[in-house]
């Protein structure tokens, strides 16, 4: 393992355009071993860590759940908790290494110099106390502020990340403000003393497209006019694309690759890296039947690694790489790679998996009648009709006349934020939850009225994959019990027949049909979800509504899920109805497309038309908002929406509360009307058609090909 | 590695198959201080050296020694064969009270978790009423009605401790049922009696089997506090509580009667909780062997 | 809050309504009879009737229980049959005494117990903890009673430190008051302590593995500012839940502790009256003691919802 | 800072030591305490012996039963009988003042009787008065009644618990506010914890009584009384319970005093119910039954086994009749001719929360055991026993304070028209008749004494019931207390009692 560490310092990086001498890391992290103990045993969580970060440079630190990167973070910041060790190597902030100061010593450059932002802002503010006292805490610690001057300096703070009245939200409690203004008061937390370094762990990941969008703007800005350099952990190429100038890929606690974000993004050196960028699904890629992906789960290491890490997975992989370990090779410029066949693979691409079959649309177009006619349905929550006057609630409106249809064999996608009601949509078409009003038709039948009937072979016909691969499997009940009561439900008495089928299900979905006795506990995240799917098919469905079905999953599994659910689609005539928050997986793999807001559909089409313009604002305003990677081109200035959380059930238009395009009164006082274009495009806005064609297209890539 | 050391595939690990459930610590100290405990209780009275109700005036009050090991009491009976003999009337009191309780509490948790609406309402408002009597009134009272006996003492203690099994089986039952895998079991066209007994109750045991092992811990505090008040087992009987109870006025000169029973109780209580402590790290979702 | 204050407040009206006919119901099938009882050993047919109908006990139950809920609800709590005095002022002075008892032990508790509870969580694994562990499983681990029984013994019969039983008026000082309570409150705080202390820490390790608790470190708060600032506050609020239920326990469970120091509170008063089956006192005293149960359960839960800024502001009335 | 520290550890070495600062109190106070809550303190209504320390201290009769068993005046100072006995007369004490400040009048005495005669009073002294046919006050100092029968043992009538002397302007508040003539007058009751009584100034004996207040403190747990009594919380602990007996004769500073009594404690049965109603069962259980370890057990010695309630320290006790030593084996014949060779089973009850009468149902328990009868006990609240199983059930334990007069403590029980007899044993034996009634109208002492000797000997033979023994009745004191005598009818005489 003579590696990087010992490696890179020997050649100093030149950058390319001055030659003014570089400046000295203000981070420099050196052969960093990390390992978490337990009673079973320890498990490398980092193995031979080593990256710079110069001053004013922002370096993202990617990888998929289980790289380390985040414990790397928190290795930095002398938080590892729950037995983790560093095991080696140094730390060197500022030239001086942190693993020999006292954990004093340490603490006080916390949120001092070194500040951190983390992942997910509704648990990061402590519920029982202000926000502003929260951040007003670490200028009295390490700045000697008084009390007063703090809070005069929490005001600034506020106003500095974006928030418009800093005086409420200073005095506000957590839970009072939406996530995007907790993450931004996290952030004038960290801003507070003027940190040299900031630490950055997966800090939009738990936010809705349109507020990270925001959050990563001001990050950018923020970065740039402190000239802060910043650690910044990201399973999300886009946003890391976005944001950083340098990247250190990790893959089963090794660096496999580091370089310029434009490089690695862009030409990728390593093996996966190259399944990474490849296996994104992309907006502008055009329609692929099939994802490229990578096969195989994450890979944790228990030691010393003794071959390549990602051997297992890699399809370029030979027998050298499986019988000793990688070292890491750093060019000239400070790029590095792990993998002794980079300067062979440079130009090869990642095995793309489609067999060149575009799917014919005109099959999911069909004649017939459609197979789910929803008709202005309505759901509200939480209207309470008690003997108490001070009880009574007219309750919340999650779903407001919604009306669409799912074709046979056609994939309707749903596109929303948290809080758009498109979970609602999906439970009232399988009859899990009553409408408050309107029908839903299942093959022509009123589905809820049957179920409430006792009609279960209708309600057998429609089924569901979730996004929590784990939930939706009772932990007590093996893989094959859960499968089989299905079988036995429809009638099936043959037990044997049935193990069978059950293994044939199992093959369908790529799992050995060995996996029939196993617990859900027992399978990988990926291969749960392909029980799920399995499961869900052995009722023999029409139709299945998948609920963010691969959001919960890392990028190379969510290709293969994907893909699975692509090849199940076109073999098994299936219909989907397809729930997420992620406008590219629904651009992939959707005939059509739902833009849901507040409750209400602003725009419906072909998803070749809604990825078009005319868009409905909120459509602009989402498509803009997502992160891309270098190659898809220029980036159009994106459209920021303000963090307000969205209001539905009023009179007007859901989206006028954020809508950059108000018209005025009429917005918030009138439902919008219906715009219908070709192709069962159809567009609810006040502003005029032709008003809203004039728009530039978001992905002017896109611009010129024909609708489907 | 430049070193010669035989070249290792990477040992990565695959998804953990079956593992043998590592016993907690806990549990086995638990099972070995209950053990002699559970010992006394089945054989007590074969084992005990003195019948319990034996009394010898000539030896009355006699201090712990090689002829009565824990001493006498103000009848002269054998201390240590009457907390031998009483064991099974303590731990009966405890565990068949939680039987009871779960047997009552379970059912209507189901139901209330499940059916919700009016009748869930109604289970849940009468426990409420229930719950509002402080544990050891409800107790007095209940046994006020009638003449006391140990049984009606089990009951009494039992119906106490309904609301908390009711409320526990609610809340996860209701929690389950937002669990995706039941909304699965609706999708494929479950009955309520499939997704109730196959589905939800698998799920509930664990946690009630914790619940249950605590429950036995205050049932036999509370049935020692109802004998010692004299409304639970009657003389002459070794209850533990009663045994304590009856040797208040001789606890200056004759210790032993009280402490004799009270090591005994402690021991139990603190077993059934180290169990308990044990059965709750061994269900314990995270520890994979559990099933 | 508002609204959900009121809420509680129906509940616990409608609550305390089944409980009255509930405590009528179960008092009335009660054994033995107040009659027979007041005319002793012997007494002839004729006799324990005549003292029925003065004491008005031939009427019909519903008739019996409408006048008593009424006096009730005038405040009026009856008269006890064997006292022959009302029962209000007499139930307000064992009641008050009860009260004392519960305060004190309560606040021993709630001050020991989640100190014990803190340092254990803090110093998880170590030492302290499994001191602190142990120290509790022994409280819990034996009944009060045996506590009762072992203090009496060592302070009062051996050491004669304190008085072992009985009750001292404040108008006799405040020292002989004071060192009545000693060992009723010890005994108590013994009971009670181990599980305030447990919960404790079970909740602070909860607190101290929340992100907001990584967020105070990452901003590089002492520690001592993380567990007493961040943690602590966050931490007391199954606590508190738990301290409102032992009140309620104490002053229902103080018969016990209150008969072996013959502490003349509620808990006597009770047992009194079943024994001498004063059918009023018994009701009086039950409903009372319940009452104050749910009283203190419900401010339990309103200082929960005050404290839970999450609840205090847009409460929905759950 | 360093104020409140010390403080603190003041008030704390303050609490600690207040055991000792207790004992520090105003001259002339006498704290004692009783062992359960007083129910009433309406003397006619008053069935427990704790009942009773209030009566005496508070109130008066119109004669008393001395410490000799004699019956003395106390607000009367004399009275006649005409010679039929019929006629009774009583002269009352003149300037006697009610605690509220009113004269004691015959009419007083009166509506008194006329009370405890009433049925809805509930007293259970009623049966005593049941013989008065008329009484009126002749004049405000004289009160003439009139009987039914002829009876000897009337103004001893006047000496029972019950028969207190109150105003009969205050009768309503009798239970709360009780007013009499006593020694003492009551200041305040805490039901539960303790009733204050202060000195009576305008009390008829002149320079009575001497204390100047006295604090009857409700204890019942025995270990705190006895920790109360050797921390000097206490300077005297009525009724001493019999296991701190040892102790507080070990304690230098303490002292007990004890006195023979008639109360006694019986093994009831129903001799109308099987399988009592064969005299040869009841035998067989008197047999097997060992009274002297009996009084052992459940008296830890502090009693004598006798016959009948006459108890030993009596003239009239019969010393020729052998106490039973138990013998199995004759029970077990005596039973097989009963036709119960086998023996039976059978429930004993016992009333709660009675220390000794529980221990005699389990000394019965196991001495009946050897002789084949297998006996449950069955221990049962007191208001339940009193409703369903005295006089009721077949097989009981009971108990009965001391009464004033031989008479009173043996007609009722062993007479065929006995008031106690027909509720308890319905026993029946026409000799026995005749020697209780001639008893009652025996000329001399000679005479009555041999009578009573038939009398414990046919009762010894037919076993009605088994009357293991008769309790001593014990007090515990500091040795501050001086002037205290126990009273055999087991009730407080303060009245000469001074504390240091």
């Amino acid at each position: 393992m003579m590696t990087a560490p010992q490696a890179r310092p020997a050649v100093p990086p030149v950058t390319a355009a001055a030659s003014a001498p570089e400046p000295a890391p203000l981070l420099d992290v050196r052969g960093l071993t990390i390992s978490y103990g337990n009673a079973r045993g320890t498990l490398r969580a980092a193995s031979d860590v080593g990256f710079a970060i110069r001053p004013g440079e922002v370096m993202g630190l990617v990888g998929e759940s289980g790289s380390g990167k985040s414990t790397i973070a928190m290795a930095i910041l002398d938080l590892l908790g729950g037995g983790g060790r560093v095991e080696s190597g140094e730390i060197l902030f500022d030239g001086t290494d942190l693993r020999r100061l006292s954990a004093p010593e340490r603490r006080a450059l916390r949120g001092d110099r070194i500040a951190a932002v983390f992942q997910d802002p509704f648990t990061s503010l402590n519920p029982a106390l202000t926000v502003g006292r929260q951040i007003a805490e670490p200028l009295i610690q390490h700045k000697g502020f008084s009390p007063r001057q703090a809070a005069a300096r929490v005001q600034d703070l506020l106003s500095e990340v974006g928030i418009r009245d800093p005086r409420r939200v200073a005095a506000a409690y957590p839970h009072e403000l939406s996530g995007g203004m907790q993450q931004r008061a996290l952030i004038a937390t960290a801003l507070g003393c003027e940190p040299k370094l900031l630490i950055l762990d997966e800090p939009t990941t738990a936010l809705d497209v349109t507020v990270e969008a925001r959050i990563i703007d001001l990050l950018a800005k923020l970065c740039d006019s402190h000239r802060l350099s910043a650690l910044f952990v990201s399973h999300n190429l886009g946003i890391v694309n976005r944001i950083c100038q340098t990247v250190t890929v990790l893959y089963g606690g090794l660096v496999v690759e580091t370089g310029p974000t434009g490089r690695v993004l862009s030409r990728p050196a390593h093996p996966y890296s190259k399944g990474l960028v490849a296996a994104l699904p992309r907006i502008t890629a055009g329609r692929r039947h099939r994802l490229p992906s990578i096969p195989g789960t994450v890979a944790k290491l228990s030691g010393p690694p003794a071959a390549c890490v990602f051997a297992p997975r890699c399809p370029f992989a030979e027998e050298a790489c499986r019988s000793r370990p990688q070292a890491m090779l750093t060019d000239a410029a400070g790029d590095g790679v792990r993998c002794w066949k980079a300067d062979a693979l440079a130009g090869i691409p990642w095995p793309d998996e489609d067999a060149g079959i575009a799917r014919d649309p005109k099959k999911a177009q069909p004649r017939s009648a459609p197979l789910v006619e929803v008709d202005h349905l309505r759901k509200i929550y939480g209207a309470n009709r008690s003997i108490l006057p001070w009880l009574r609630r007219a309750g919340t409106v999650a779903v407001e006349d919604v009306s669409f249809t799912v074709g046979r064999g056609e994939v309707v996608g749903v596109v929303g934020e948290s809080g758009s009601g498109k979970s609602t949509i999906g439970r009232a078409l399988l009859a899990l939850t009553e409408p408050s009003a309107g029908t839903v038709l299942f093959d022509g039948a009123d589905l809820t009225r049957r179920v409430r009937q006792g009609d279960q072979d209708l309600r057998r016909r429609a089924q569901l994959v979730f996004q929590n691969s784990a939930a939706s499997l009772n932990p007590r009940k093996t893989v094959g019990d859960a499968m089989d009561r299905p079988l036995v439900l429809a009638g099936r008495a043959d037990a044997e027949e049935r193990r069978k089928t059950v293994a044939g299900l199992l093959t369908r979905v790529g799992l050995p049909s060995a996996y029939a006795d196993r617990y859900p506990h027992e399978l990988s995240g990926g291969e749960r979800q392909r029980v799920n799917i399995a499961r869900a098919l052995a009722t023999d469905p029409d139709f299945v509504v998948c609920d963010e079905a691969v959001s919960a999953l890392d990028v190379s599994v969510q290709a293969n899920i994907l893909n699975l659910l692509a090849e199940l689609r076109d073999e098994m005539g299936l219909s989907y109805l397809f729930i997420t928050h992620d406008i590219a997986v629904v651009s992939h793999i959707a005939d059509r497309v739902l833009v849901v807001y507040g409750g209400t559909i602003c725009e419906e089409g072909p998803t070749g038309r809604v990825l078009r313009p005319p868009y409905h604002p909120y459509t602009e305003a989402l498509l803009s908002a997502v992160p891309r990677l270098a190659e898809d081109g220029q980036e159009t200035p994106r459209i920021l929406l303000e963090d307000a959380a969205p209001t539905p059930g009023g009179q007007g238009c859901a989206f006028a509360a954020r809508c950059p395009r108000k018209l005025g009164a009429v917005c918030d006082e009138q439902a919008p009307p219906v715009h219908r274009t070709d192709d069962g495009h159809r567009i609810a806005c006040h502003i005029p058609l032709a008003t809203l064609a004039e728009r530039a297209a978001v992905f002017p890539e896109l611009a010129g090909d024909a609708p489907h | 590695m430049t070193d010669a050391t035989p070249v290792r595939p990477a040992p990565v690990q695959l998804a953990p198959r079956r593992r043998l459930p590592s016993l907690p610590v806990s549990l086995i100290v638990g099972l070995v201080l209950l053990a002699p405990l559970l010992v006394a209780a089945v054989a007590g009275s074969w084992i005990a050296p003195y019948p319990y109700d034996e009394m010898n005036i000539m030896s009355r009050l006699q201090p712990p020694g090689a002829e009565f090991w824990f001493g006498t009491d103000e009848f002269g009976r054998d201390v240590f064969s009457r907390t031998l003999v009483g064991t099974g009337s303590s731990l009966v009191m405890g565990v068949a009270a939680t039987a009871l309780s779960l047997l009552a509490g379970v059912p209507l948790g189901l139901i209330a978790g499940y059916k919700g609406g009016r009748i869930g309402e109604a289970i849940m408002r009468a426990m409420d009423v229930l719950m509002s009597f402080p544990p050891i009134l409800l107790g007095i009272l209940v046994l006020a009605v009638t003449q006391p006996a140990q049984w009606k003492a089990i009951v009494a203690i039992g119906i106490v401790y309904v609301p908390q099994v009711v409320r526990l089986t609610r809340a996860i039952t209701l929690e389950l049922m937002q669990e995706e895998f039941i909304t699965a079991a609706r999708l494929r066209g479950e009955n309520a009696a499939y997704i109730l007994f196959h589905e939800i109750l698998p799920n509930i045991w664990p946690p009630l089997a914790v619940e249950a092992s605590l429950r036995v811990v205050f049932a036999i505090l509370l049935g020692a506090s109802l004998s010692f008040i004299g409304m639970g087992a009657q003389p002459p009987s070794s209850d533990w509580g009663l045994m304590i109870s009856e040797a208040r006025p001789f606890v200056e000169q004759a210790p032993w009667i009280a402490l004799c029973p009270g090591f005994a109780l402690a021991t139990a209580v603190i077993g059934i909780n180290l169990l308990g402590d044990g059965l709750r790290a061994l269900l314990d979702p995270r520890n994979t062997g559990a099933h | 809050m508002l609204a959900y204050t009121l809420t509680r407040l129906v509940y616990l009206a409608l609550v305390l309504a089944v409980m009255s006919v509930l405590i009528f119901l179960v008092t009335q099938a009660m054994p033995g009879d107040v009659a027979s009882m007041i005319a002793g050993q012997f007494a002839s047919k004729e006799v324990v009737d005549a003292i029925a109908v003065k004491l008005g006990l031939d009427q019909p139950l519903i008739v019996q229980y409408g006048q008593w809920a009424a006096g009730i609800l005038r405040g009026d709590l009856g008269r006890s049959l064997v006292l022959e005095q009302p029962i209000a002022p007499i139930l307000m002075e064992a009641l008050a005494r009860s009260l004392v008892l519960a305060v004190v032990a309560l606040a021993v508790v709630a001050v020991v117990g989640i100190g014990l509870g803190v340092l254990a969580a803090v110093r998880r694994g170590k030492l302290t903890d499994q001191l602190v562990s142990g120290v509790s499983y022994l409280g819990i681990a034996v009944p009060d009673f045996f506590w009762a029984i072992v203090l009496v013994l060592i302070f009062g019969s051996y050491m004669k430190l304190l008085p072992t039983g009985g009750y001292a008026p404040l108008s006799d000082g405040f020292l002989p008051w004071a060192s009545h309570l000693v060992l009723p409150v010890v005994t108590l705080v013994l009971m009670l302590l181990a599980r305030i202390a447990r919960l404790t820490r079970s909740s602070m390790i909860d607190v101290l593995q929340t992100n907001y608790v990584k967020f105070a470190r990452a901003k590089g708060m002492p520690e001592s500012v993380v567990i007493l600032r961040h943690a602590l506050k966050n931490a007391l609020l199954p606590t508190i839940t738990v301290l409102a239920i032992d009140f309620g326990l104490i002053l229902g469970g103080v018969v016990v502790i209150e008969t072996i120091f013959s502490y003349p509170g509620m808990g006597r008063l009770l047992l009194f009256a079943i024994q001498r089956h004063d059918l009023p006192l018994i009701q009086a005293t039950i409903l009372v003691v319940s009452a104050a149960y749910c009283l203190a359960n419900l401010t339990a839960d309103l200082l929960y919802a005050y404290v839970n800024p999450k609840i205090r502001h847009g409460m929905k009335a759950a | 800072m360093m104020m409140r520290r010390l403080v603190a550890r003041a008030v704390l070495s303050a609490i600690l030591l207040s055991g000792t600062a207790m004992s520090v109190q105003a001259a002339g106070t006498l704290k004692v305490s009783v062992d359960s809550n007083l129910n009433t303190l309406d003397p006619a209504k008053m069935k427990g012996g704790q009942e009773y320390v209030a009566a005496y201290l508070i109130f008066n009769g119109l004669t008393v039963i001395g410490h000799d068993m004699t019956v003395k005046p106390d607000l009367a100072e004399r009275w006649e009988h005409s010679d039929d006995l019929k006629t009774w007369t009583f002269h009352l004490r003149k300037g006697v003042k009610f605690h509220n400040g009113k004269d004691l009048e015959a009419e007083d005495v009166v509506a008194t009787i006329a009370r405890i005669q009433d049925k809805a009073t509930g007293s259970t002294a009623r049966v005593n008065f049941e013989i008065v046919e008329s009484m009126k006050a002749l004049d405000p100092l004289t009160v003439q009644f009139q009987l039914k029968t002829p009876y000897a043992g009337f103004a001893e009538l006047f000496g029972e618990r019950q028969a207190r002397i109150v105003p009969r302007d205050a009768i309503d508040t009798l239970a709360s506010k009780p007013v009499g003539t006593g020694p003492f007058e009551f200041v305040s009751f805490a039901p539960g914890d303790r009733v204050v009584l202060k000195r009576n100034p305008n009390y008829f004996e002149p320079g009575l009584p001497k204390l100047d207040e006295v604090v009857v403190r409700i204890l019942p747990e025995p270990a705190a009384q006895v920790a109360a009594l050797t921390t000097g919380e206490l300077d005297l602990v009525w009724n001493l319970p019999l296991e701190a007996i040892d102790k507080v004769k070990a304690d230098p500073n303490l002292k007990i005093d004890s006195v023979p009594t008639s109360t006694w404690d019986g093994v009831i049965m129903n001799n109308k119910v099987k399988p009592f109603d064969d005299p040869r069962v009841r035998k067989a259980v008197a047999m097997a039954l060992d009274k002297q370890a009996i009084t052992q057990i459940a008296l830890f010695g502090n009693g004598t086994p006798t016959h009948s309630p006459i108890p030993p320290s009596h003239p009239y006790y019969n010393k020729d009749l052998k106490i039973a030593k138990g013998d199995p084996a004759g029970a077990k014949k005596l039973l097989a001719e009963a036709g119960y060779p086998n023996g039976f089973e059978i429930t004993l009850h016992t009333p709660a929360g009675r220390a000794t009468r529980e221990r005699l149902g389990l000394a019965v328990r196991e001495l009946l055991k050897p002789a084949g009868i297998t006996v449950n006990v069955q221990r049962v609240p007191f208001d339940v026993f009193l409703k369903d199983i005295e006089g009721k059930a077949g097989f009981y334990i009971d108990g009965f304070f001391s009464r004033p007069t031989i008479d009173t403590s043996v007609y009722p029980w062993y007479h065929s028209q006995g008031s106690w007899n027909t509720a308890l044993w319905n026993y029946s034996n026409p000799k026995m008749d005749t020697l209780l009634d001639s008893a009652r109208q025996a000329k001399s002492d000679e005479e009555a004494k041999s009578l009573y000797g038939q009398v414990q000997a046919l009762a010894v033979e037919d076993s009605p019931g088994v009357i293991p023994y008769v309790i001593n009745h014990i007090n515990g004191l500091s040795t501050k207390v001086h002037g205290f005598h126990s009273h055999p009818m087991m009730f407080l005489d303060l009245r000469d009692v001074s504390v240091d």
